[in-house]
């Protein structure tokens, strides 16, 4: 999959809601485009023979990485929606993970995930009183919350995991990481999962290529991911569809109109942060039983990432599961096929570019079309000339594909209109 | 202390109006009513009973709304969350709340068109959100913070319709403005607020413009008016056929200035009249460097500075007064020294070669407000904590310490006290005589009038108009403003300035 | 007029002493919940940090943390959010390590070319960030995340065996650099500081004189307390966030130098990592005061030190950790509350006089 | 000239007498990493038992430098513990510098080689014992694609590649071998499981059936996406894998692990500066010292282990040269 194919997407899925219409997607535009990409998704591999590509496994695979991004992205939006940046999600995250070690190790996944959800918003509810009550700057208070989280994490695992004697310690775990935790059960559909699996192994064009990514889609998925896709639904209905939502909203938009109107706009801005908190803690948490334990570093920098698909979602539930879904592609294409996979992808990507330089040309904007032929070009040549591209580049992909999607999109993107400004009940003009 | 000693009655049905001059503290005693602030001591009652506002909420609850001066809307919210907004219980978020509201726009004939974006909207339509959602959450009582200060007078009569409208449903109008004019065509009712405080009260009917003034300020109203003209044939500022477009957030391109010419000469203050929003802002960016024209020059003293950066253009004698103080004009958490040095860093005595002088800075702020009657305990406290009126002086006098060959003054006085003002104005009028050349921006029509040599007006992106400060009235003004005038506006001696002049 | 200043200076002290009494009595708190003496923890410290391989110790550690925060700090003086210096000093110490390894030239020519290579490198690094915010808008803490990440990677390309490295023994790194490039050491004893303490120091005393003294450092900071007033005022807001980020990422690239050329002389897999993200916390705590900044290196290292100590009495080191952040976080709010504070107080002030005045000239004209 | 700090150093106050016994300095992972700091824990907790020989631990923090590491060594050196022992191989350099200031205590450094006159560098024949596993992969393997995950692409994990894809190929010439690495430059490369499960997911789904994994921690995750599908097996690492708590559910598909006797070197070193003859030096601790074996818990591998033992006495008596670089 390649940054315009879905940034554009997103950017569809998420455009301005501007009443009647316009520019707001249509359902079947969005299943035309999904279409659209998977056609181009089966070419690729029928082209390059990197039958991995639309493999049932690797989208299972793309799915579990990419919940917890999700996760922390629709966590981010969450508070920036109330005018918030949240920038301590990786710190929530943290949280989250460790309460989810140190509960479930003792009581189970199940009450690892609500422990990994409390930690988060306990997270959360620091950084709201810090910018909320005391004002202070959202992005220096998430940078300390983010020094904090990890001090006290790597503290309290070392007393309560690593402690030599322990209950715990006795159960497997030390200084980094807790005792391994049963299982979260994951269900498939019965019958398809094992009709589509015969369809994928044939390699049909197209077809196989749709029952590979349906089956990954349907075939041994935690619970817990169904919840965070509820939580993604949940979200947009709350906060599109609800008085709640769009009070909450309206912190974000303009405070002092929400408090000309009776809203108490502290109220929301503390409600949000701290569901942003548990929705980020409920992500580490995620990290935590899907390797059965909390182990110190577990989040690796996914609550940034978590922020930066929610910039490059546009600040909607829509956009942000678009684009953790390509970072949890990548990450997983890169992680599972390694350099081939990815090598086949430039030809994808060079594709693509040829098409938004036609786009852009015909738009009369001939300085972007040439820079995007002239890439293009260079990317064919490197397809050509190589057979894999090296395991750091590879790694590399998400973050080079973000900065991407934000350069090419930035100016695009909407966001909440009195996002990360300073607040003062009563002191509007 | 914002308000003290303040005593108001309002009678159920009627448009009662209160005015004072800015600053006096209408804003704050609205807020108070409705809610929003805290009276320290003091009673209200409503409808005989006597009742505590802790919040709007509450206000709201006893049927008081309020329109605010600035207004109260979120731009990427639809006007219909903007109206159901707080009063959800009503009739929910949805096609309920819909209803509603087009019946509301109906019957007060407001013509609000639920579904677009509040962004898309103009200045008027706006004020008609505001009303209609107050009108929306059942309101009794309205209280409308100096609601025709964004409007050309063509749209305050049609406001002035509207709150008639009101007043027969038997709703309670409060309305605050400091144009007496207005307040005498519209009031039942007169309450006029000095220094935080009632000083007394007028009945409309009994009362001059005059006297309600001098009630007002305590003192006879200083006036703009330019006496002799002083106007050179040397041409300061020339601007030829200057062409600009923006590009929206939707990546659409639209023109915001189209084939602007004028010259300003030496000792000449040219008035530019205009509905904001129409172009005057870019208009001054674009004279400031702080946009780039797509064609078309600037010409500065003989110099062609079309497309110099800014710095090199306030280095080359450009003045300037901006709009919004608090945007544009000063670093309100810097000691007012160091505001002293915003905008002529490269100057003296601000600096010294590549080095800053803090202490001739220092120094030559002093002497600044001195000389200005800025009203501060010193040189170090921060911006922010002096009142608007002293920030603005604090501007003035360091943009006229400079010695400015063309001064762009937007809206010089706005949000100014009747002493600073006349103190302002004659600033200007001092610097005119030795040469200056000044484009003036304001929405104070008689400040535009009295002080211009020549008025141009604005109207979407173009200079439509033109008159003679000399004959012409705000009215005629005003319909050019809102495009029914062009070409040269000539003065009609049959019309009667009836409830625009206020001198 | 010094009633200010007075006020100004107890202001100016009253947040970091808050905090540190707040962070002192969380971490007590959490010390003796679970079940240990927080004072003779302290006391511990205290002790081993007094003793003279411990300051020199803390002086080397520092130093590096101290240009870390200082490349911050000209971010944050702008309102520009550096999150990316970690990268900044990772790519250009490598590539000054790569370069410094290929020359055998007379110290006093080989030395400055290494530092400038560095300072070039994260320059450039840096300045990709700003060229991205000024041409497409794109945020600056995104990008510099980003750009760790993708910095961490160029790394791993190049730091391999037959690239720009090579192996000794199971690390990996670049070639040594030859002896002429080893910076000066300052001989104290038991152990030397290393010499690259002086350049920070004057790095320090630039800092405050570019920001505070000159046009330029003006300019700096008129971006920061307002946009809009900048561009008013003729400051070009694009190139100065593109120059103040080129600086910062240019002063970031000395944060590996003390490390380079004092102790490891090559860029391997050892390397120390994630300074640029102390240098954010330092950066809070000094308050982007160079002084400030040097005494909250100081501490990051003192506490850095004394902590190992800890786990010979039977605490955990990792205690350390939770100091730091409560910390930063007890700073950032108090620092937003005596703010606070303090303009109200201004604000009180300028109204009372301005009410004498008033009355005075209202009694005036009453006499009249 | 010659400043002089003021105060006086801890050196001179330091209250430590000698022989308190084992300093154990080890890198992040901390002593009950399940993998080779555990074993070479275990070595200090034997040497207490049967030598009486008391020992203190000390871990490294995240992302640590050269002076931290240094100060770790030094306090326990002059604390009184001999010998100070770096566990990993980062510890090269700091136990190189410390042991020059204490030239009466024996340091050692594990996975590495360090100067010093007392230094004893502890390394493993990681390839030997590997090569093992590649016989036995080869062995077990139907698919005939047998694949190796290691955590980060370094000189030490390359070690383990380059001696499994010699043992397979030297078995089963037709197999397939898939080596792949989970980082190219990252110490997270041993901390995340998540990976090296999606890494593992991807081989079995191209039909490997033996997978290899030389990642510390994140060889759990392998093991878990092995232990889902049937007729595949894991080999571990370092530790028995078969015998950790953690990976219990998981056992039966542990078909073996290449063990890294860390204990064994740990306990020569302790009793040789107990009786006063200090190891110092290079020490690699090879298949013929029984620094390196094949674990064989579970018993999976008890069919085939005569040709096991055959291809060892090929490694010991030098017949087979097992390369150290893939
Ligand atoms: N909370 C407060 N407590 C005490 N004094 C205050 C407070 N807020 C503002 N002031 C005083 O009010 C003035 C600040 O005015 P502000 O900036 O609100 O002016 P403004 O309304 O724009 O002024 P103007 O009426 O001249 O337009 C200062 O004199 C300040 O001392
Ligand atoms: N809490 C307060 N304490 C003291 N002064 C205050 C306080 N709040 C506001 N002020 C100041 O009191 C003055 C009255 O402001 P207010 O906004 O009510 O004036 P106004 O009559 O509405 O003027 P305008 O015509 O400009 O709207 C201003 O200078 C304001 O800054
Ligand atoms: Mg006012
Ligand atoms: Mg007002």
């Amino acid at each position: 999959m390649s940054t315009t194919f879905t940034s554009g997407l997103a950017e569809r899925l998420t455009g301005k809601n501007k009443g009647d219409g316009g520019r707001k997607p249509t359902y079947p535009m969005v299943m035309l485009i999904i279409a659209g990409g998977l056609i181009l998704l089966s070419a690729l591999r029928a082209l390059t023979g990197a039958n991995d590509l639309t493999s049932s496994g690797q989208f299972s695979s793309a799915l579990a990485a990419a919940v917890p991004i999700g996760l922390a992205g629709l966590g981010g939006l969450w508070a920036e929606r109330a005018g918030v940046v949240n920038i301590g999600l990786e710190g929530m995250m943290m949280l989250g993970a460790f309460s989810a070690g140190w509960m479930g190790w003792q009581h189970g996944p199940w009450l690892a995930a609500v422990a990994g959800i409390v930690g988060g918003a306990l997270g959360g509810l620091i950084h709201a009183i810090a910018t909320v009550t005391f004002g202070v700057d959202h992005i220096i208070s998430g940078v300390a919350m983010n020094i904090l989280a990890l001090g006290v994490t790597q503290y309290f695992a070392k007393l309560w995991f690593g402690a030599e004697g322990s209950a715990a310690q006795q159960a497997g775990g030390n200084d980094k990481q807790s005792p391994v935790m049963d299982n979260m059960p994951d269900f498939s559909i019965p019958g398809l999962s094992g009709w589509l699996q015969s369809v994928e192994k044939h390699h049909w064009f197209l077809v196989s290529d749709v029952a590979g990514v349906l089956r990954g889609l349907v075939t041994d998925v935690s619970w817990l991911t169904i919840v965070a896709a509820l939580l993604f639904a949940g979200t947009f209905f709350v906060l599109w569809r609800s008085a709640f939502g769009l009070r909450l909203r309206s912190c974000g938009e303009s405070p002092v109109a929400a408090e000309s109107l009776g809203v108490n706009v502290y109220t929301y801005k503390y409600a949000a942060v701290v569901v942003s908190g548990a929705m980020a803690g409920l992500g580490g948490a995620f990290l935590a039983i899907g390797t059965h334990m909390y182990s110190d570093g577990q989040t690796g920098g996914r609550g940034y990432i978590g922020l930066a698909t929610m910039i490059s979602g546009n600040w909607r539930p829509g956009g942000v599961a678009m684009s953790a879904g390509l970072f949890g592609f990548m990450d997983s294409l890169q992680l599972r096929s390694g350099g081939p996979t990815v090598h086949a992808l430039l030809l994808l990507i060079a594709v693509l570019l040829v098409g938004f330089a036609a786009w852009r040309f015909k738009g009369g904007k001939t300085k972007p079309a040439i820079g995007a032929a002239v890439v293009a070009a260079l990317l064919f040549v490197w397809f050509a000339l190589t057979k894999t591209v090296p395991l750091e580049f590879v790694d590399a992909t998400p973050y080079v594909v973000t900065l991407l999607v934000l350069s090419l999109f930035a100016q695009r993107l909407r966001m909440p209109k009195a996002n990360g400004k300073p607040y003062r009940k009563g002191q509007g003009k | 202390m914002a308000n003290h000693d303040i005593h108001l009655t309002v009678r159920r049905g009627t448009v009662h109006a209160l005015c004072g001059e800015n600053g006096a503290g209408k804003s704050t005693l609205m807020k108070i009513l409705y809610g929003m602030q805290k009276p320290d001591e003091g009673t209200i009652t409503l409808d005989g009973e006597q009742v505590a506002l802790h919040s709007p909420a509450d206000a709201i609850a006893r049927g008081i709304g309020m329109v605010h001066q600035h207004f109260m809307l979120a731009d990427n919210l639809t006007v219909l969350e903007n109206v159901v907004l707080g009063a959800e219980k009503l009739h929910g978020i949805g096609n309920g709340a819909r209803a509603k509201i087009k019946e509301i726009s109906d019957a007060y004939g407001l013509g609000v068109r639920p579904d677009v974006l509040v962004e898309d909207l103009g200045v008027a339509d706006r004020q008609r959100v505001e009303i209609l959602k107050v009108l929306y959450r059942g309101a009794r009582t309205l209280i409308l913070d100096e609601p025709t200060a964004v409007l050309v007078p063509q749209e305050v009569s049609a406001l002035f319709d509207n709150l008639r409208e009101l007043k027969a449903e038997g709703l309670t109008v409060i309305f605050i403005s400091h144009k007496l004019g207005e307040v005498l065509s519209v009031a039942d009712d007169i309450t006029v607020i000095r220094r935080g405080t009632t000083v007394g009260t007028a009945v409309p009917s009994e009362t001059t413009p005059k006297q309600l003034a001098e009630l007002m300020v305590g003192e006879e109203l200083p006036s703009p008016e330019t006496r002799e003209s002083t106007v050179t044939d040397t041409p300061m500022l020339t601007v030829e056929g200057l062409h600009l477009s923006a590009t929206d957030s939707d990546g659409v391109v639209r023109t915001v200035l189209d084939g602007i010419e004028f010259t300003i000469h030496k000792g000449e203050v040219l008035g530019l009249a205009g509905v904001e929003g129409n172009g005057q802002a870019e208009l001054v960016e674009a004279i400031m460097g702080m946009r780039d024209p797509d064609s078309g020059t600037v010409t500065l003293d003989g110099a062609e500075i079309t497309h110099a950066p800014t710095r090199k253009r306030r280095e080359g004698g450009i003045g300037y007064i901006p709009e919004d103080r608090h945007r544009h004009g000063l670093l309100l958490e810097a000691p007012l020294w160091e505001n002293r040095i915003l905008g002529h860093v490269t100057e003296k005595p601000n600096s010294k070669g590549m080095f800053l002088d803090n202490k001739a800075a220092r120094a030559d702020t002093e002497r600044i407000v001195r000389e200005f009657d800025v009203r501060t305990p010193g040189i170090e406290v921060t911006a922010a904590s002096l009142s608007g009126g002293n920030q603005q002086k604090l501007i003035v006098g360091r943009e006229m310490s400079h010695l400015p060959k063309l001064l762009i003054a937007a809206h010089p006085t706005r949000g100014v006290d009747v002493g600073a003002q006349a103190q302002i104005w004659d600033q200007i009028r001092e610097a005119r005589r030795e040469g200056l050349a000044v484009l003036l921006i304001s929405a104070d029509l008689d400040e535009l009038i009295g002080l211009s040599d020549t008025l141009r007006v604005m109207f979407r992106g173009r200079l439509v108009a033109d008159a003679d400060p000399a004959t012409i009235t705000p009215e005629e003004l005003g319909s050019a403003m809102t495009g029914a005038a062009t070409g040269h506006l000539e003065h009609e001696e049959s019309e009667n300035g009836e409830g625009g002049d206020n001198k | 007029m010094k009633k200010f200043d007075k006020n100004k200076l107890i202001l100016a002290v009253a947040a970091p002493v808050l905090a540190i009494v707040a962070a002192i009595a969380i971490t007590s708190i959490i010390i003796a919940a679970t079940g240990k003496d927080p004072f003779h923890a302290y006391q511990v410290m205290v002790d081993f940090g007094s003793k003279s391989d411990s300051q020199v110790w803390i002086i080397n550690k520092a130093t590096p943390y101290y240009l870390s925060a200082l490349a911050v700090a000209i971010g944050f003086r702008m309102n520009l959010f550096n999150i990316g210096v970690d990268g900044q000093y990772r790519i250009a110490a490598f590539f000054a390590a790569v370069v410094g390894g290929a020359l055998t030239l007379p110290g006093i020519i080989q030395i400055p070319i290494i530092i400038i290579v560095a300072m070039a490198v994260g320059a450039l690094w840096a300045g990709i960030a700003g060229l991205l915010k000024t041409t497409r808008n794109v945020n600056e803490v995104i990008s510099t995340i980003m750009l760790n990440a993708i910095g961490a990677s160029v790394i791993g390309y190049f730091l391999q065996d037959g690239r720009l490295a090579k192996k000794e023994g199971n690390l990996i790194h670049t070639p040594y650099l030859p002896d002429s490039a080893h910076f000066f050491e300052i001989p104290t004893t038991p152990k030397p500081i290393y010499g690259f303490v002086v350049i920070a120091a004057v790095a320090g005393l630039a800092y405050w004189f570019l920001l505070g003294r000159t046009r330029f450092g003006f300019d700096l900071r008129t971006v920061g307390r307002s946009e809009s007033a900048a561009q008013a005022s003729g400051v070009s807001v694009k190139r100065m966030v593109i120059t103040s980020m080129v600086l910062s990422g240019a002063v970031a690239g000395l944060v590996g130098m003390p490390t380079l050329l004092g102790v490891s002389y090559n860029y391997g897999t050892d390397f120390p990592t994630g300074i640029g993200f102390t240098g954010i916390a330092i950066a809070l705590l000094g308050r982007n005061h160079p002084i400030g900044m040097a005494l909250g290196a100081l501490l990051w290292g003192f506490l850095e030190r004394t902590g190992t100590q800890l786990e010979f009495e039977g605490y955990a080191q990792e205690i350390v950790g939770v100091i730091q952040g409560v910390i930063v976080l007890c700073v950032v709010i108090a620092y937003e509350i005596v703010r606070r504070y303090g303009l109200k107080t201004q604000q009180r002030k300028v109204g009372e006089e301005l009410a004498a005045q008033a009355r005075k000239s209202d009694k005036a004209e009453a006499a009249a | 000239f010659t400043l002089t700090a003021c105060g006086e150093s801890s050196t001179e106050s330091s209250s430590g007498g000698k022989g308190k016994g084992l300093g154990l300095a080890f890198d992040v992972g901390g002593r009950d990493d399940h993998s080779f700091n555990e074993s070479a824990a275990r070595g200090a907790d034997k040497a207490e038992k049967e030598l009486g020989v008391k020992n203190k631990m000390m871990t490294a923090k995240n992302s640590e430098t050269e002076a931290e590491r240094e100060q770790r060594l030094n306090s326990l050196a002059e604390a009184g513990y001999n010998p100070v022992v770096g566990v990993g191989f980062n510890y090269q350099k700091s136990v190189e510098k410390v042991a020059k200031d204490h030239p009466d205590t024996t340091f050692a450094v594990v996975d590495s080689v360090a100067q010093g006159k007392n230094v004893e560098s502890i390394t493993f024949g990681e390839h030997e014992g590997s090569y093992l596993a590649g016989v036995a992969a080869a062995l077990k393997s139907k698919s005939h694609k047998v694949g190796f995950i290691g955590g980060v692409n370094n000189a030490l994990i390359q070690k383990f590649q380059a001696g499994f894809e010699q043992g397979v190929k030297d078995t089963d010439p037709k197999a397939q071998i898939t080596s792949q690495y989970l980082y190219p430059n990252n110490d997270k490369g041993f901390n995340d499981p998540a990976a090296a499960k999606d890494k593992a997911k991807g081989m079995l789904d191209s039909g490997i059936d033996v997978i290899y994994t030389a990642a510390g921690l994140s060889g759990n995750g392998s093991v878990e996406a092995i232990a889902g599908q049937k007729d595949a097996w894991a080999i571990g690492v370092d530790s028995d894998q078969y015998q950790q708590p953690g990976l219990e559910k998981y056992k039966d598909h542990i078909l073996t692990s290449v063990v890294k006797n860390v204990d064994v070197a740990v306990f020569d070193l302790v009793k040789s500066v107990k009786d006063g003859k200090p190891i110092t030096g290079p020490k690699t601790y090879l298949l013929k010292d029984g620094g390196v074996s094949l674990a064989t818990s579970g018993g999976f591998i008890d069919d085939i282990k005569d040709k096991i033992e055959a291809a060892k006495k090929k490694v010991v008596s030098g017949e087979v040269k097992v390369k150290t670089q893939p």
